[in-house]
């Protein structure tokens, strides 16, 4: 199986990590990722606003270009696919973003959001199946306790993601359960971190970030995970607390046993 | 040439607010076949009615076309007053000139235009209208109430102390309904069993009703006065005339971890089981997918120490058919389910509850004995907070758009009575706004706050957090205080929002009654005739037609008995006149018409028929006109236009669309 | 039509936001993370548009204390969206020249050695035209 | 055709009919008629040819009412026709001795003549049993050749199937002819925008003298008495030329026979001015198809028809505009 | 905008069934929820009701549009009359797109008794397209006698 991939300008640098296990584990599990060419940046945020088309195009673009190829458009960063998905969502729905959105665009035949938009955690659980990716895990991560981190990007708004119940989700709980480990639910896993605030505001994401892993901590959470470069970042920095964050690409590959490799290839590239 | 009177209604300045009257009048005489024309402040008033029965004397008039309100709400009154005067009822139409036009324009040339169209197409009608005859069909003299709670108890007691039969038919195994499920009732605090379970009695030992428990309505055919109804009894596995109710097969039950349903799933029941002591019939069911002898073969321990040898593992499902004259809906509510809601954590913590819950958790016989506590640990709560609104006046697809009602009442209710009962617990309640119109509910309320000091904060909440500890931290908003609150609870209670009980919408479908996107039944009108559905032999009993209380329950209930009781009280009812009707000369024979009839009434004869000197026999549709309800489907699919509908014939539609379109 | 009017309506055509559906029930100020850094409040923001007071909105606090988590639109139970209402706010103010609240100079400082991209040109996008 | 005519004798002289309903030779080669014969005799007259085009299931219905059976020559296509008439109570089927005639496509003499071809005489190769691949012509000209393929009525070449759907017995070899798609027109016309489709069938209907003569034809507009002739939905007004019947007797008609239509094709064929009437009745079976499932009015006898039946599914009208 | 809605009324026919739409209507009015008078309702019993000839009648005699409404399917008053009407105009309507009448001008809504917004809604909607489409082709030239 074959799907276009959309990295994101974030996993191309700082988080180098988070793209590099998801790669592996995908060749673990049997699928591949096809990197569109010549991807943009989608932006980081959905710009909100009713009237704005040029902030959406790159999008769209990579959308096109996926449907170009018949594929699924799948990607692994929080921030792209939240954006992906919501402009995709206008593609389809929203008739006047559609038309001017393709006035620019120029392309053989409109795009009217034929392709589907799947984030990396949604082809662990609808394409490959969670009990299947549980057959395909080598090294369980056994007696670890997790707390997943979902933050906001991911799940809302609910009904344009679809991605899980935007107030008691259980995809990454599910996916902890499918690599060896026990989830640990705690009610902070939902609220945001601080996003791009702590650019300006470090206090404000700091204090959001407490509130996160106090709670995840109290619950018994020996370490988080997340999805998110940002959340990753604001989580690590922000926060009192020394619960580690870690990418969950990192432990999916940690138990498809191809963590090691990875790193191997990245060591080799930097000598 | 049909000599026509118009009239055009003035309904106060409803309609001449926004129509010029009397040049609706004035265009009216210049129409072919209007002799008279004239305005007049309110035409439904006596007075206008005789100035309409007078003109038929002195003007002797043919056809009488009313320009006023919607059909649906006086045509009837002004048939009744051609026929008075002495004219075919069938001779009167409507045009309806005020909720199809001065209400919804607001200009005035405009709107008088659209009222001289309108006029137009009606007189254009009737000048091709035939005097009709209703024929006549009979009443079956016994009534079906669906539901057996608070609302179809009532009902049918009183259907049945008028000397009717009444057949309940109810879906669990008991009757009893929600009611039976509450702990209290406001705004008098009486205890809910203790005026409930006479009733139940009553209805059960009453000589003219006949009580379906676990029995579900399957089919339904016929129209007003003559109903056939099929009723599927589910089988018990346990035979009602041989049953003493002693309980000892509920006692020996191996099988005991089915949710209660009774309790709300809070705790558990055994496989054989009634839902709760008083329940009528007190005979059990057996649940067969929870009972080990159905699901393994092994077991059969109830049949064992069943004195009375009545368990019948064998009995079937078992379908009886009867006749009814009237059919009352009293189908009841549930509460919406909460899994859209996880902000306040219902699915995460056992100590987040349902209102309804709260009933059972209260009650003497609930799941903890009446004793307040949490469900999580058993430990008494310090610290309760109440959300309202949850799932009510919502118009996303999370919730309803309608206010449910109740809440506000036995929230309140709620408070009072653990503040009384446990004056150690604080109580806070989150509110929209507080409604209580509904005599003593205001004052009932304001003892809440001002007698058992119950704090209320006009804000929703936002998010529900449980903490590692156990306690549930509440985020709300004060918006008096513009602030944001951050409470500790140890229990919270969320006043969800009522919906019609799921299985409304099949009912509704069989019975060909009309229903709302919330899936309320429809009332023939809001005012006028809020207790019967637009079918006719229909009548709505409690929340089946929308939101209500128990008084307010019983008072409808009572209402539709009495409806109901009209109706049976009819030895005949006069039938719609307008059918449909085939000319022999031009039907084909062709069977088309038959296929798509929804009630059987057109069937082929060969008959003889005289056309134009040629004698033959031919195959020829016929309507029978007491079982054709005049839908028209076959008007359309015949088509050598052989069948037209008296009251809705081809030419007179086609005349409306050229009035309209001149 | 007044400045006023103008403004707001503005707000509401580029929000798609209708104020006027909202119930004043105050889960979106319930909700909010943000709620203790803002000086007008979460559910205030409807009436600020309906009583077209723009100006007071657009000089508030509030709007870059908004994350833009969606919480309040998610949860709200008339589909208001709150949310996109500051947005729409916040766009008014960047899309002015020389109206921007982040500027280039300013960056230097911010940056740390882990700081993601995605940071950047997200809060470029929301404070920048 | 010998073979044909045998069988009649022997089916007449054995009592197992009381009649022939076949065909006589008309005044010019190429318009043979339908006709009744009562006796082994009068056969000597019977002929059957490739210009007997039309469908004479509809003769049936008044066949019916005669006393004893009446032998019928039936097409392939027009087996659909009299399947029909059986649904709809209007044929009898214990009346009706039906030999299924074999098909090699039906001449269109409007064909041959656009082909310049004038002053027919006499034309060879039309014969049932000959299955020659070309017509020769006699003219006052002198001898024409045209191809028989070339002369064909359009519905041949679009053909259902050489299949007879009912019969006694069958005589007669059937050769294959469809060459072409039935609905390639209506999509065609389906692709224009409204003012051209609008001028399109104003054009065409702007031929129509009103001489019934598609109506009268049609084995589904079988009605006792036509609408257009009764009063029942004001429609009856002949002398107003404004009149609404005037303007929409094809699209009312044709809505009449949708869902009964069997495509026979008799409308277009017998219509003097060239209108393409089975456009407007192919256009309602390709939507049927589309929306329903596919469905072939004459297949059987006892199928539900399309506008008697529904799903619950079933599209809404508002498909229409989203199908483009 | 104003202007061109003054020179160009459109004539819009609307059948409504007794039980479901044409109580839909009533509430709209008793709502007071307006919509432009160019719509005139008349009342059949049952969307299954509307003979085809009415709306051909009603194009041929120079309406611009024609809306059918009727219970939603399965709440039929008659149990099946919207499910016979529901083909037929399907049918209909695409033989009107096919000779030139845009497919905008013709309509079918569900509208319940109780759904006075959505009456409102979908007539403020189907004038609004009357609008946007203009002018009719006049059926009654569809076969001109030069």
């Amino acid at each position: 199986m074959k799907y276009s991939y959309y990295p994101g300008c974030t996993l191309r640098t700082k988080a180098k990590e988070l793209d590099d296990y998801a790669r592996a584990s995908a060749k673990a599990l049997g699928f591949e990722l096809e990197e569109i060419e010549d991807w943009q940046c989608c932006g980081g945020v959905y710009p909100l606003g009713t009237d704005e088309i040029a902030n959406k195009l790159s999008c769209v673009r990579a959308l096109n270009a996926a449907k170009e190829k018949g594929q699924e458009l799948v990607t692994v960063c929080s921030a792209c696919h939240h954006v992906m998905k919501r402009v995709n969502d206008d593609m389809r729905n929203v008739e006047d973003i559609c038309t001017r959105a393709n006035n620019y665009m120029e392309l053989d035949e409109p795009y009217k959001g034929e392709t589907d938009v799947l984030h990396f955690l949604e082809v662990l659980r609808d394409k490959v199946g969670f009990d299947e990716l549980k057959k395909k895990v080598v090294n369980p991560l056994k007696g670890k306790k997790i707390g997943a981190y979902y933050g906001c990007l991911l799940l809302r708004p609910g009904k344009i993601l679809a991605f899980d119940d935007p107030e008691n989700p259980k995809i990454m709980e599910d996916f902890i359960r499918a690599v060896g480990a026990e989830p640990v639910i705690y009610p902070y896993r939902n609220e945001c971190c601080g996003g791009y605030i702590s650019l300006k505001e470090k206090d404000m994401a700091k204090s959001m970030c407490d509130k996160i892993t106090e709670s995840a901590e109290g619950f018994g959470a020996d370490m988080l995970i997340t999805a998110c470069p940002l959340c990753m970042y604001n989580l690590n920095k922000s926060s009192v607390r020394e619960i580690p964050v870690v990418y969950f690409t990192e432990i999916l590959a940690e138990a498809l046993g191809v963590k090691e490799s990875c790193c191997k290839e990245e060591k080799e590239v930097q000598a | 040439m049909q000599r026509i009177g118009v009239f055009v209604c003035h309904c106060g300045s409803n309609i001449a607010a926004t129509v010029d009257v009397a040049k609706v009048a004035e265009m009216a005489l210049m129409e072919p076949g209007v002799v008279h024309a004239e305005d007049y402040q309110y035409m439904c008033s006596e007075a206008g009615q005789a100035k309409i029965a007078d003109a038929i004397h002195e003007k002797k008039l043919s056809g009488i076309v009313v320009c006023s309100c919607s059909p649906r709400m006086h045509e009837a009154t002004f048939r009744k007053a051609a026929e008075r005067a002495g004219l075919n009822p069938y001779m009167v139409e409507i045009a309806n000139i005020r909720e199809h036009c001065s209400w919804i324009h607001k200009d005035m040339e405009e709107a008088t235009k659209k009222a001289v169209i309108l006029m137009r197409a009606a007189v254009a009608k009737v000048n091709l209208n035939t005097p009709l005859k209703p024929g006549e069909s009979r009443v079956t003299k016994r009534a079906l109430i669906i539901g057996g709670g608070i609302a179809g108890i009532q009902t049918a007691l009183d259907i049945a102390d008028a000397g009717y039969e009444v057949d309940i038919v109810e879906k669990t195994p008991s009757i009893g309904g929600r009611m039976s499920q509450l702990d209290k009732t406001f705004p008098t605090l009486d205890c809910s069993a203790c005026i409930l379970t006479p009733k139940m009695v009553e209805a059960s030992a009453h000589e003219k009703i006949n009580i379906y428990t676990y029995s579900e309505v399957e089919k339904v055919s016929g129209f007003v006065g003559d109903f056939t109804v099929d009723i599927r009894k589910k089988a018990r596995s346990v035979d009602m005339d041989k049953c003493t109710g002693c309980g000892v097969c509920q006692e020996k039950c191996p099988s005991k971890k089915a949710p209660s349903e009774f309790n709300r799933g809070l705790n558990t029941r055994s496989a054989i089981y009634t839902p709760f002591a008083q329940a009528i019939p007190n005979v059990p069911v057996i649940d067969r997918e929870a009972c080990i002898k159905f699901k393994t073969g092994k077991c059969g321990i109830c049949s064992k120490v069943c004195q009375a040898g009545a368990i019948d593992y064998e009995q079937k499902d078992e379908i009886i058919t009867e006749k009814y004259g009237a059919i009352v809906v009293a189908t009841g509510f549930d509460t919406i389910n909460l899994d859209k809601y996880d902000e306040y954590a219902y699915s995460q913590s056992k100590d987040v509850i349902t209102s309804l819950e709260l009933e059972r958790v209260m009650n003497a016989a609930g799941p903890t004995h009446g004793h307040l506590e949490r469900l999580s640990d058993g430990k008494a709560p310090k610290e309760m907070v109440f959300i309202q609104c949850v799932g009510s006046r919502c118009s996303d697809d999370r919730g309803k758009p309608y206010c449910s009602k109740i809440c506000c009442m036995y929230t309140a209710k709620h408070a009072m009575l653990i503040r009384d009962k446990y004056p150690d617990v604080n109580v806070t309640v989150f509110y929209i706004d507080v409604r209580t119109p509904g005599k003593n509910f205001d004052e009932f309320y304001r003892r809440a706050v001002e007698q058992y000091g119950v704090n209320y904060i006009k804000g929703q909440v936002g998010k529900v957090i449980p903490q590692p500890n156990g306690k549930l931290l509440v985020q709300g908003s004060d918006l008096l205080d513009n602030k944001q609150i951050l409470k500790e609870a140890d229990m919270v209670v969320l006043a969800t929002a009522i919906e019609p009980n799921p299985d409304v919408r099949k009912i509704a479908t069989m019975l060909t009654a009309s229903i709302d996107t919330n899936n309320f039944l429809t009332e023939a009108h809001a005012k006028l005739r809020p207790v019967e559905s637009p079918t006719a032999g229909i009548f709505l009993s409690g929340v089946c037609q929308g939101p209500k209380d128990i008084p307010e329950t019983v008072a409808q209930a009572g209402a539709a008995a009495v409806k109901a009781i009209g109706l049976l009280a009819k030895d005949k009812l006069m039938t719609n006149p307008c059918t449909a009707h085939s000319d022999e000369l031009l039907c084909n024979g062709c069977s088309t018409c038959e296929n798509v009839c929804p009630y059987g009434a057109i069937t082929y004869e060969d008959k003889e028929v005289n056309d134009h000197g040629i004698r033959e026999v031919r195959r020829l549709a016929v309507v029978n006109s007491a079982l054709c309800q005049g839908c028209g489907a076959c008007t359309v699919a015949c088509p050598s236009g052989a069948m037209d509908l008296q009251g809705f014939s081809n030419r007179q539609i086609i005349a409306e669309v050229d009035a309209i379109c001149r | 039509m007044g400045a006023k009017k103008k403004q707001a309506e503005m707000i509401e055509e580029i929000s798609g936001v209708n104020p006027l559906k909202c119930m004043k029930c105050g889960k979106c100020s319930a909700t909010c993370p943000s709620y203790n850094e803002m000086d007008i409040k979460p559910h205030q923001f409807v009436s600020y548009v309906i009583n077209e007071d723009v100006e007071s909105l657009v000089n508030s606090k509030s709007l870059w204390k908004c994350l833009s988590c969606f919480a309040c639109v998610e949860r709200c139970p008339r589909d208001v969206k709150p949310g996109k209402l500051i947005d729409a706010a916040r766009q008014m103010v960047v899309r002015k020249r020389e109206q921007n609240y982040l500027t280039p100079d300013e960056i230097p400082e911010l940056l740390d050695p882990e700081l993601p991209q995605q940071l950047l040109v997200s809060a470029f996008r929301r404070y920048r035209r | 055709m010998q073979e044909l005519i045998n069988r009649a004798k022997e089916l007449l002289e054995n009592g197992t009919v009381a009649r022939v309903l076949g065909w006589k030779a008309g005044d010019l080669p190429y318009n043979p008629e339908p006709a009744y014969f009562e006796s082994a005799e009068s056969l000597k007259d019977f002929v059957y040819n490739g210009f007997c085009g039309a469908n004479l299931s509809k003769y049936m219905i008044e066949a019916s009412k005669l006393e004893g059976k009446t032998l019928v020559c039936l097409k392939p296509c027009d087996t659909y026709s009299f399947n029909q008439l059986i649904k709809e109570h209007r044929v009898d089927r214990e009346k009706a001795y039906i030999i299924g005639v074999g098909c090699k496509g039906k001449l269109d003499i409007e064909k041959i003549r656009n082909q310049g071809v004038k002053g027919i005489e006499s034309i060879q190769g039309a014969e049932i049993t000959d299955a020659a691949d070309e017509l020769k012509i006699q003219t006052i000209y002198g001898e024409k050749t045209v191809a028989y393929a070339d002369a064909m009525l359009e519905r041949c070449h679009v053909c259902k199937g050489k299949e007879h759907k009912i019969f006694d017995e069958e005589i007669g070899e059937s050769k294959e002819t469809k060459d072409g798609e039935r609905f390639d027109e209506v999509s065609r016309i389906e692709k224009m925008s409204p003012a051209e489709k609008f001028a399109f069938f104003q054009k065409e209907l702007s031929k129509c003298i009103r001489c019934n003569a598609c109506r009268n034809v049609c084995p589904a507009c079988s009605c006792r008495k036509c609408v257009f002739d009764s009063n029942k939905f004001d429609s009856s007004q002949k002398a107003n030329v404004d009149s609404f019947e005037e303007k929409m007797f094809h699209i009312i008609r044709a809505f009449h026979v949708a869902g009964r239509c069997t495509d026979c094709g008799e409308c277009s064929r017998v219509c003097p001015q060239g209108i393409p009437l089975h456009l407007f009745n192919r256009k309602f079976i390709k939507d049927i198809d589309e929306l329903y499932g596919e469905y072939q009015a004459g297949d059987d006898t006892d199928s539900k028809a399309p506008l008697t039946n529904y799903t619950f599914e079933d599209a809404e009208p508002s498909i229409v505009g989203k199908r483009g | 905008m104003s202007i061109e809605k003054k020179e160009f009324k459109p004539k819009i026919v609307a059948f409504c069934c007794n039980w479901c739409s044409y109580a839909g209507a009533d509430l709209a009015g008793s709502s007071r929820l307006s919509y432009p008078a160019d719509v005139k309702i008349i009342r059949v019993p049952c969307s299954c009701r509307v003979n085809p000839m009415f709306i051909l009648r009603a194009f041929e005699k120079g309406a611009d549009g024609v809306i059918m409404c009727g219970c939603h399917p399965g709440d039929c008053h008659y149990s099946t009359g919207n499910y016979y009407a529901r083909r037929r105009m399907t049918l209909l309507f695409s033989m009107l797109d096919y000779i030139g009448v845009e497919n905008g001008r013709t309509r079918v809504e569900w509208v319940s008794a109780a759904e006075g917004v959505k009456f409102s809604d979908t007539m403020n909607s189907f004038v609004e397209k009357i609008y946007s489409l203009g002018e009719n082709v006049r059926l009654g030239d569809l076969r001109c006698r030069s």
